[in-house]
Parts: structure tokens; C-alpha cells; sequence
């Protein structure tokens, strides 16, 4: 689950770790409040940065700077309510414009091949990083957690000295230590710092002197979905506004589900399998409605869940659906099918293939029950392409 | 032969009373499974399956008694690794984890303490293994096996049934069909099964089954070019139309490089003499063409 | 460190094991109050448990039941005052008096050979467990807890099941957890409890129901004194109504020191070398006043310490003092050796021995300062022997 | 030859900035030592000891730079694990902590990890090893020592210094002389000290130096008994008048069973045919006796 900057860098704050103050607002009268309060606590400028889960949001306009707190609310209207790559800014974040001596990145992800915790940190930090990870590998210090007392001191120390972070290097080494550590505590896939920077900070409002910090400017955190039941407090942190209501249900209701443009729903067990299906229906000549993914041992509740999302989407002229029984029991399927279908209130045509445990018992259901139905893959495909072109001819 | 799963197979069932685990020990049974134990704890001294299997309180126990030698965990996933890590310490070298739903963070250090101990665990979140006529651990259906000498490699669930199914419909059995799971962490990649495979007198082709995401099939490609250059191979991989998956900020694509999606995965099996097919029913077609005649 | 028994349970019932409820009583009037507040809340009996840091109380008659607050009292007066083992009573334990269905030992301990905690259990609990050692040791399941992940659920639930606890197989399983959570919380070098006991209890004074229930009966904690630096909330423990003042200002000189019944005062430099010095004056014929171990890089303010514990003892006839320097450095001992003897109120002989690092110059200075000096410890020791006889003539 | 310390010894030491780092240090290279670096973090770049030893900010870089090949751990307590963890992570096989106070249960990870790392640790708490006339590293003063043939462990500090000096009095040269250190738990034990002797053809005599506590002198006799029959050996223990020392409740005498006293210790060595002396200064003459030509 991705999660809002605002609420990864509330999450660093909670572990100890540098993170400049900021304020979050949904209007522009509380942005301007906000950036009044900022400007206040001595800050010269504001930054107003778009909460939305989409990278590219300062490409896209949805990061701006403001002088005063007028600029800053004139600035909010513009990024509140924009979309940024289809998804609607209602959040922003608004702090002390950072004055940055210099810019680093640093992050901790789950390393699948390693199957450790990987730290990864550059003294090329900002937006770049991807580049540089291409062109000059070597910039970028990557060192593994170990399996069972996480990051040591020394590895900490290793990556900071490698940044050449020269006085802030403990600075640096405990951040390293607290990324691990956030890692560890909210079960995150993912924790980037970029930048890390060293900044320039007033000494206090009454001072005009100036000290450097090292300091979490913006923060990526990705939670473990796997984990969630564990972090009850952390699900608060899903953020609703930005869910669409179908995948809303789809994930109350335990179902992978995305949505997409074409016109033959999908229901299938298996992530794999669904996505072979949708496969098969491009190769068939058909365009996927959705990648649905009821998982193992669906019961009923669910097929009808999954049944209810399909049909909502208008542009659906035919389902497939595509169950191989492991845990899954075919039998069980077909009843969930039938009964689904005798409250159906849209009449789509509907191409059944079930295979694997208690299949002939399924198959058996729903010829009674007159569905059609497809030995192979291929076949259900073809023939879910057929029917929905005939829906629409 | 074949591989990590065989007449000699004595299977501990951990979770033995509950749902799924009752369900598919069953269905191990009924496939000729040697399931001579289960575990649940507080259930020691029962029988269940109808009174073939003892139930006991602690995998070291069923060890002791029934000279269990292969485990499988249907466990919840709060209490899954802390299963595995009991098969581990009881002395089983080999442990299919059904259970889906692990957090990935407990697996780092149970991958590596089962690694420690010299042990291999498949999965989690896998279906397990078969060696069709002999064997099957796991949730794999009984009925899409045929025995033969190809072995098969999955990381999907359904989709290596389906798979499985096309091969067996073709005349074409099987040696050994592993599922190894999809979870981000898992205890047997591709090229561990691809070097057993490979170790095998009994498995003459080989059917890889990947998915768009990670870099295992890439690795598995590389591994293969190197060492199975002379069995006939196949692929299929799955999510050649799936949309852009969900990043893990800039983070994921420094590790990943340019690897994870479909066509970088089709690239590198191909390039590694591994021919990908369009869809699982052209496997067994493709396995002929490639040399397979079995 | 050793702690009280009432202390251990608070440590316990911190990590949330099952410890019935106590009070500590420090006077005969306390333990009145503490009974009556006992037996209002339902108990038929109090038990009175003397607190002191030796073994073997309940055999001294520090351990008392009592059926009303009066008799209480009387008890209390019996117990408190007493000495065991030379260590003056000065508190008492009171909680209600168990009613026991079953006993059984359990313990957490710090296993050098395995260089891992080992936990131990059997179903033969009570003061005999020693002797369940001895003569039925497969009485006792052993098991080392894992030296990354501390003990396993499968670990706890084995030692509960090898326990034959019956139905009570999850809380004993979740006692064996807490054992080693304990240890881990608190650098215990042990925690151990005998009688871990199942005990009858009252459903709540309203009913008469009783229910049963797998407790913490006595609980014995020891401390790893290397560790206390970093629980400074548990130096508080220290039982300082029990220790000798001499121990004291040992211990915050950084000394290990035991007193014996000797005349032959020893300053040494190393445990191994301190107890090697006391086998040697043993050896030649004397007695050794005391352990003193100066511990490594010892400075001037500990020497003077080690000075003033030994003079403190009437007993003491003669000083010896063996110094073989490895990171301590001979000739800052003779410096102050010198300036202590400058300050001494009392003329005991002193035989000086130093060697090793700057032992020349050390030598040279204590010449020149009229030490008497020994060349080896068997010389050192014989000096020393002859020059307590010289003083007791 | 020699055991653990010798003249291809390339030294870092770490905390060479602190009071003790640098004396001993300096006291290291004038015993001929090859001190190739030191690691204090934060103070990479520097030199010290007069120039004659750089300073590094890891012990990855000082091995990189210098080839260091041994490390020696005179950081504070709180430090002094992780120190030896870089060390080993540096890839160096043996270190030596000097360090005492750690707490012991700080070192039951440690010294799990230095074993699964195939590396040796010496200590903590422990006065280093030296091999006359080629290298000492640690804190033994480097005049006690003679160069000659008998191995010495120990589990004392100063007590082995005198056991030393009482040999080269007596004209009896040493191979190595180790200190193992007394914590409760210690990375190196009597019995692989002395099993590294048996396999040293320059070491034809030992002496081991015991304490009161523990069974690791038992131990160690058991060992001896087996491996060592052919090797003139003694032994001398601290402790016969020390008075019982504090017990770990009931636990302590489980797992001690009989062990720790002297004279368990004594009898144990007896038994297994390696002579105790009742001073140290009668280790020369005892080793004479029982067969030591050197």
C-alpha cells in the first residue's frame, strides 16, 4: 500500500529520524494559515506539494514555491484540484522552503533476489537518481541489512562515510539506521529519502544565525499488504479520497481488481491465470475489461462480489470466466455462478470454464443450469470474444 | 527419479485439522501420498482421516514416530514461518509452505535460518510439488498430471495447473512439477529447481511458467544459457497486456534495471534458447519442436 | 546482580507473566495491614516470605503461613530481625497462601558452553529439582533458545508440552516466551521459577467458583552486572539494606572484593591472579584477609579504595601487593603506593611486588621510597606470611 | 609456525585513537608487530603513532589499503561488538577484543555470527595472544616472553603473564601464548585453543592456565585425554582457597552438574594426564617432568 508523503514523514518523525515541520491542507484558506504560521516561525518561503500516490508530480506543476501567504494561497488554488496523471489533488503539504547546501539520496527496499533489506544511498541525490543508477552505477553504495539484527552501526557508518557526508556523517548513519528501523516497525516494502539534504537553518527566530542540518526532505513509504493486519493503526493511512469505489470493494471483498478499457469482463482465480486470460483475449482478437483475481479457496461471497464489479462497468458485453481448482472447489463455483446469475439484472452473456478439483461436478451444475462452457482456455477465450462482438453487432 | 518430491516422501502435515489442511491432506492420501503425520498443537494423540493418519503436538514428535521426512505447512500466516522453522529444527530438509499471506519481512530472516540449517523450503504461497505416479505434496490437482519426463516450474498458482493440464493433454507427462510460489520472498527460486532438474537422469525437457515483475526469470534464463544448453526448454509468461504495474519509487527500478516486464523476460529466455509460447497450449508443441521426444 | 524475590515478580509481571498479587512488608504492623488487605480480597492463608539474597530461607524458617492478620503478625515478628545465613531480615513478601495442584521448575539461564540461553523445565518442580538433576536428568527438558530470534513459538510449545501441563500447555508456552523476553529486557544472566505451579483459585469473592491457573509461584532474577549501565532503573534493585558497607564502596570504586577471616591483606591486579595470590599465602602458611581484584588500567583513586577497604580490617597484619602490569602501568601504582602510605593512619608491613609494564621504573621508585619488594609471588607470599607473624609476636 | 598470531600478522586495530588503543598499539610495534592500520570512525585520513600507522574510517577501507589480515578491538563496550562485526564483515578471520564489560548477552549473537562467518574471535576480555619474536597482538607484555616451544592458553589476564614470566625465568621459551578471556561467554575456548596446537609441529609442550567456575578446564581435560596423549602437558588453577562463589540458583548447579570447582578442575586435568602445579613457578619444572626436552 502506497502511502501519502505527509503520512511517510510522520511515520520517519515517529522513528526518530530529521524531518523538516509541515502542515497539511484541503483548502486554500488552510493553506494560507499554514504558510502564515510557516512564514512566522521564520521561514522566508513556502513550498506547496500536491499528496497524490502518482510520481511526477512537480513535472507536472503540483510542487510550487510561494513568498508570502497571499502567493501561497494563489499557488493552492491552482494545485488543489488539478489531476496529475488521472488522480485528483485534494491534499497538500505545505512547509519552510528548504535552503539546500546539497542534495542526497538514500533508501531501504526488500530486495527480492537478495531476499534481504537493501540500503541504497548516492551522493547524487534529487529526481536524477534513476539516470545515475544507469549511467555511473558505482555512485550509488548498496549494502544488505543482515537477515536478523538488521543494519549494523558500522554498515550505517560505511554509508555515510561513502556519501561523504563529512560532519553530518552521524547524522547520515543514523538516518540509514532509522530507515531500517521504519522498515521494521510498520512492515514497509520501501522507505526513500530524496532528497536527503544537507540544509541551511536559522538558528531560532531571535538569532540571525545560520546552522546546516541533515534532514529528510521528501519521503516515499510503501506498507506490506501482506502486513496490514498486523499495523491496524497504518490501514487508517490507505488514503480513501484518491480510491476509486470499485477498487474500494474489490478490497473489502479480498479480490485483486483493476480496471481497464476493454469489453470482456474477467473472472479467474489466480493472478497468473488472470493475467493469461486477459492475454488470450487480446491474442483472440478481444479487449480485457478488467484483471480480476478472486484468489484461493474464493467463496461465494466473493464470486459475487467480483460479479457485481464486472457487471458495473457498462461497457462489458461478455464474462469469462475462468476458474482452475486447487483449494478453489469447482463445484462450489458453479453453484456461486448460478445463483449470481438468477439476480443478475444485466444479461450478459457469460463463457464458463472450470478445471481442477470437483470439476466434473461443476461442469455437470452448469450445463443443467445451461451456461456455456470451454474445455480450454483458448476455446473460452474465442468464444468470449465471439459473444461480446455479437452483444454489440 | 525426479525431484524433491518421490516414492520415499513421508509427509508431515503441519495444520493438519484445520480447513484446508484436513482437505488437501486427503487429496495427498488419495494420490498415494505417504502422509504419515500431521501436527497441530493441543491435538497430540489423535487420528484423523478417518483414522490413517496420528495427529501430534509437535513436528519433533511426529518425527520421532513416523520417520517423517518431507513437511507441508497450511498454517495461518501468523503462525507459518514459526511452522517452518519447527520442520527445520525437527530435522526435515525439505518444506512446501502453502500459506499465502506472510509478511514479506518474515521471511528475510527465516530464508536465511532455513539456509543455515542446509534445508530447502519451497514457497510460500506456492502449491507445492508432484511427481506424477509417485507423489504429491501440496494443492497441485492430482488429475492435470501425467507421468513423463518433463519437469515444470512455476511461480503462478492456477496458471501451472493450466500449464500442467496442456502438457498432459498432449500425451506429454511430467518427472516433477514444483510450483514455487509468487510472494516477493521466497525460499526456492527458478534456478534452484532449474539446477535439480538438471541433476535428474529422469527429466529430459524443461516448462518454465513466469510472470511480469521481478527479475527471477531473467536469472533463471542466464543460469539456463550456462547450463542446459543441450535439453529442450519452453516458456510461457504471463502479462504480456497487463498494465504498468505499481512501482516501488525510484528504489525498484534501481534495482531492477530494466528487468520485469514481459518482453524483457521473453528477451532474455529466448536469447538463452528457451522458446516462449503464446499461450500454455502451445507448450507441448513447442517442447517437440525444440527437440522434446518424449 | 542479584535482586529480591519480590523485585523478580515485578520485573515478571512488567513482561506481563502471571505472578499472584504480593505485598512487602518492612514491619510487624505492615504485615498486619498487608494480611488483612490479603485475606479481605478472599485468601484463607497468608504467606509470609522472608527477603533476602541466600538460599535456604524456607528450611531457616524464613518462610511462614498464616491463617488470620493476627497470627500474621506474631509470624512476622519471627521472621523479621532473624538472620539467615549471616544476612539480617529486614522485609517479607506477604501474599495470599497458594493452594497448589501441581509444581513444576522452570528456567531461563545464561548456558556458557552453548554460548546461548537454555531453557529448562520438568514436571518435577520444587525445592528437589537439584536432585532431579542429579539422579533423573531426562526428567529435565533442555532447550537452547535460538542466539538471533530468542526462543521459537515451536521451542516454547514443546517445553510446554514436555511439562505435561495438560490444558494449561498455552500458558506455559507463553511462560516459557516471557522467561526469555525477561532476560532479554533486562540482561538477566537468569530467571528462574520454582515452583512454576498450577493453583486453585477463587472465581472472585462473590462466588464460590474456583478455577485453575498456571502461575509464577517465586521467582529468582539475577542481573548481569556488565549490562546495568544500560538499565539504570534497575541498579535501583540493588539491595542496599543487605550489603556490607565495605561491598559498597567496593563497588563504586569499581573493586571486586570479598572479605575473608585472614590477617594477609591482597591488592591484585586480575581475578585469576588475585585468587592465585590468596592460594599462595594459603600456601605458605598464612591467611588471606581478603579478595581484592584492582581490575584492569587501574587508577590512583581505586588503589587508594583497595587501601582504605583493607586497612578498614582490624585483622590485617601485613599488605600484600601484586601488580603485574598489562594495561596497567607499574610505575602509577608505585606513585601510589607512595602517596598512599604518605596518608596511612595505620603501619601494617607492606611486600610490593610489580612487574611487566614500566616495572622497572616502579621498581626503582619504590627503592627509593623503602617498600619492601619481592621478585616473585611465592617470595612475595612468604614475605607477607612472615610479616603478619612479625606483627602478631 | 606459531597459532593465531605470526610473523605474516597485518594488524588493524580498532580504537588506536583511544588512551588504550594507542598504548598498546605503540607497545605492538615495538615488539615488531606489523600494526598496518588503525580505525577510529571519523578520524579516517590521519596518521598516527608518530606517522607510522594510518587511520581509517572503516576497517573495509583499511583493509583495502593495507591488506590487514587480523584485527585487534580495543573499542568501549557499547561499541565493541558491532567492532568486531565490521571486522568480521571486513573479512577478516581472526580478531581479538580486548574489550571487557560487554554484556554476555550482547555476545550470543556475536559469537553465532563469527562462527557462521567462518571466522575466529579471541575474547572479549582477554589479553590477546603473542608468539615470540615474531608478533604479539593484544595487551601481554612483550618482556615476560621467550621464543621456544611450549604453547600457554589462559582464561586470566595478569595470571598468565605470570605463568609466562615463570617459564622464560626457568628458560622454557614459548610458541604462542593465548589469553582467552573470563567472560561468561567467549568467542575462543581452551579446547580450540589447544587443538590448534596439537596441529602446530613447532609446539611440543602446553601449559594451560584455569580458574574456579564453569566446566570449559573440564572440558578441555576431556579433549586433552583424547588428542593430546603424546604431548607433555601441565596445568595450574586459580582458586583452591577462593571462597564459593556466588551461585546461579538452582539453574547454575543443573547445568554445572559437579564442574567449577578447583578441585573438580584439578582431578579432571589429573585424570587426563596433565600434572597441576600449586604455583605458578612450578609449571617449568612439572613440564620437565613430564617429558618437555625444549
Amino acid at each position: 500500500m502506497k502511502i501519502q508523503e505527509a503520512d511517510a514523514k510522520s511515520l520517519l518523525l515517529a522513528q526518530g529520524l530529521p524531518v523538516p515541520a509541515w502542515e497539511v491542507a484541503r483548502t486554500t484558506v488552510e493553506v494560507r494559515a499554514a504558510a502564515e504560521r510557516t512564514m512566522a516561525a521564520g521561514a522566508t518561503q513556502v513550498v506547496i506539494k500536491a499528496q497524490v500516490l502518482v510520481g511526477g508530480r512537480g513535472k507536472a506543476g503540483g510542487v510550487k514555491l510561494a513568498a508570502s501567504a497571499d502567493e501561497a494561497e494563489a499557488v493552492a488554488s491552482t494545485i488543489l484540484g488539478m489531476e496529475i496523471k488521472g488522480i485528483r489533488v485534494r491534499k497538500v503539504l505545505v512547509a519552510a522552503a528548504a535552503d539546500i547546501v546539497k542534495e542526497y539520496y538514500l533508501s531501504a527496499v526488500l530486495d527480492r533476489s537478495a531476499r534481504r533489506i537493501l540500503l541504497m544511498g548516492s551522493a547524487d541525490g534529487g529526481v536524477e537518481i534513476e539516470q545515475v543508477a544507469v549511467e555511473t552505477p558505482e555512485a550509488i553504495t548498496r549494502l544488505h541489512a543482515d537477515p536478523y539484527l538488521g543494519l549494523l552501526d558500522h554498515q550505517a557508518r560505511r554509508l555515510a562515510f561513502a556519501l561523504e557526508l563529512g560532519g553530518h556523517w552521524k547524522a547520515g548513519a543514523a538516518i540509514a539506521k532509522g530507515l531500517v528501523r521504519t522498515m521494521l516497525a510498520y512492515d514497509a516494502d520501501l522507505v526513500e529519502i530524496n532528497p536527503l539534504a544537507v540544509v541551511r537553518e536559522q538558528d531560532g527566530a531571535a538569532t540571525s544565525g545560520s546552522r546546516e542540518r541533515l534532514v529528510c526532505l521528501d519521503a516515499k513509504v510503501t506498507l506490506d499488504d501482506s502486513a496490514l493486519v498486523r499495523h491496524p493503526d497504518l490501514e487508517a493511512l490507505r488514503d480513501s479520497d484518491e480510491e476509486d469505489p470499485a477498487d474500494r470493494e474489490a478490497r473489502e471483498a479480498g479480490i485483486s481488481f483493476i480496471k481497464l478499457d476493454g469489453t470482456i469482463g474477467c473472472m479467474v482465480n489466480g493472478a497468473g491465470l488472470a493475467m493469461t486470460t486477459m492475454d488470450l483475449v487480446k491474442r483472440a482478437g478481444g479487449d480485457p475489461a478488467n484483471f480480476l483475481d478472486l484468489g484461493g479457496g474464493a467463496r461465494a461471497d466473493k464470486r459475487a462480489a467480483a460479479m457485481r464489479l464486472i457487471l458495473a462497468d457498462p461497457k462489458v458485453e461478455a464474462i469469462l470466466v475462468n476458474i482452475f481448482g486447487g483449494i478453489t472447489r469447482g463445484d462450489e463455483v458453479a453453484h456461486g455462478l448460478i445463483e449470481a446469475r438468477s439476480r443478475q439484472t444485466r444479461d450478459v452473456p457469460m463463457i464458463v470454464r472450470i478445471v481442477g478439483t470437483n470439476a466434473e461436478e461443476a461442469g455437470r451444475l452448469l450445463r443443467e443450469a445451461s451456461f456455456e462452457t470451454a474445455a480450454s482456455l483458448d476455446e473460452a477465450a474465442t468464444k468470449a470474444v465471439a459473444a461480446a462482438r455479437g452483444a454489440t453487432a | 527419479m525426479s525431484i524433491l518430491v518421490d516414492r520415499d516422501t513421508r509427509l508431515v502435515v503441519q495444520g493438519i485439522t484445520g480447513r484446508e489442511g484436513q482437505f488437501h491432506a486427503e487429496a495427498m492420501l488419495a494420490y498415494g501420498t505417504a502422509v504419515v503425520a500431521g501436527v497441530t498443537p493441543g491435538k497430540g494423540g489423535q487420528q484423523t482421516l478417518g483414522g490413517r493418519v496420528p495427529v501430534f503436538d509437535s513436528v519433533h514428535q511426529a518425527v520421532d514416530r513416523t520417520s517423517a521426512n518431507t513437511a507441508c505447512v497450511f498454517v495461518p500466516a501468523a503462525a507459518a514461518p514459526d511452522a517452518v522453522m519447527e520442520a527445520i529444527d525437527a530435522g526435515i530438509r525439505t518444506v512446501f509452505c502453502i500459506t499465502e499471506g506472510i509478511p514479506a519481512l518474515d521471511m528475510v530472516p527465516l530464508v536465511a535460518a532455513v539456509g543455515s540449517a542446509g534445508a530447502r523450503l519451497i514457497g510460500p504461497n506456492c502449491p507445492g510439488a508432484t511427481s506424477p505416479g509417485r507423489a504429491k505434496v501440496g494443492i497441485i490437482p492430482g488429475s492435470v498430471h501425467r507421468e513423463g519426463r518433463v519437469g515444470v516450474v512455476s511461480r503462478s498458482g492456477t496458471l501451472t495447473y493450466e500449464a500442467v493440464q496442456a502438457m498432459t493433454d498432449a500425451g506429454i507427462g511430467q518427472s516433477t512439477c514444483v510450483g514455487i510460489g509468487g510472494d516477493p520472498i521466497i525460499g526456492t527460486t527458478f534456478t534452484d529447481v532449474l539446477a535439480l532438474f538438471a541433476e535428474d537422469p529422469e527429466t529430459d525437457g524443461l516448462v518454465l511458467i513466469g510472470e511480469i515483475g521481478g527479475d527471477a526469470e531473467e536469472q533463471a534464463a542466464a543460469w539456463a544459457a550456462e547450463h542446459l544448453a543441450g535439453i529442450p526448454k519452453v516458456a510461457f509468461i504471463a502479462g504480456r497486456t497487463a498494465p504498468e504495474g505499481k512501482r516501488m519509487g525510484h528504489a525498484g527500478a534501481i534495482i531492477s534495471g530494466g528487468s520485469g516486464t514481459a518482453q524483457s523476460k521473453v528477451d532474455a529466455l529466448e536469447a538463452a534458447g528457451v522458446r516462449v509460447a503464446g499461450s500454455p497450449t502451445e507448450l507441448p508443441a513447442l517442447l517437440r519442436d525444440a527437440g522434446y521426444r518424449g
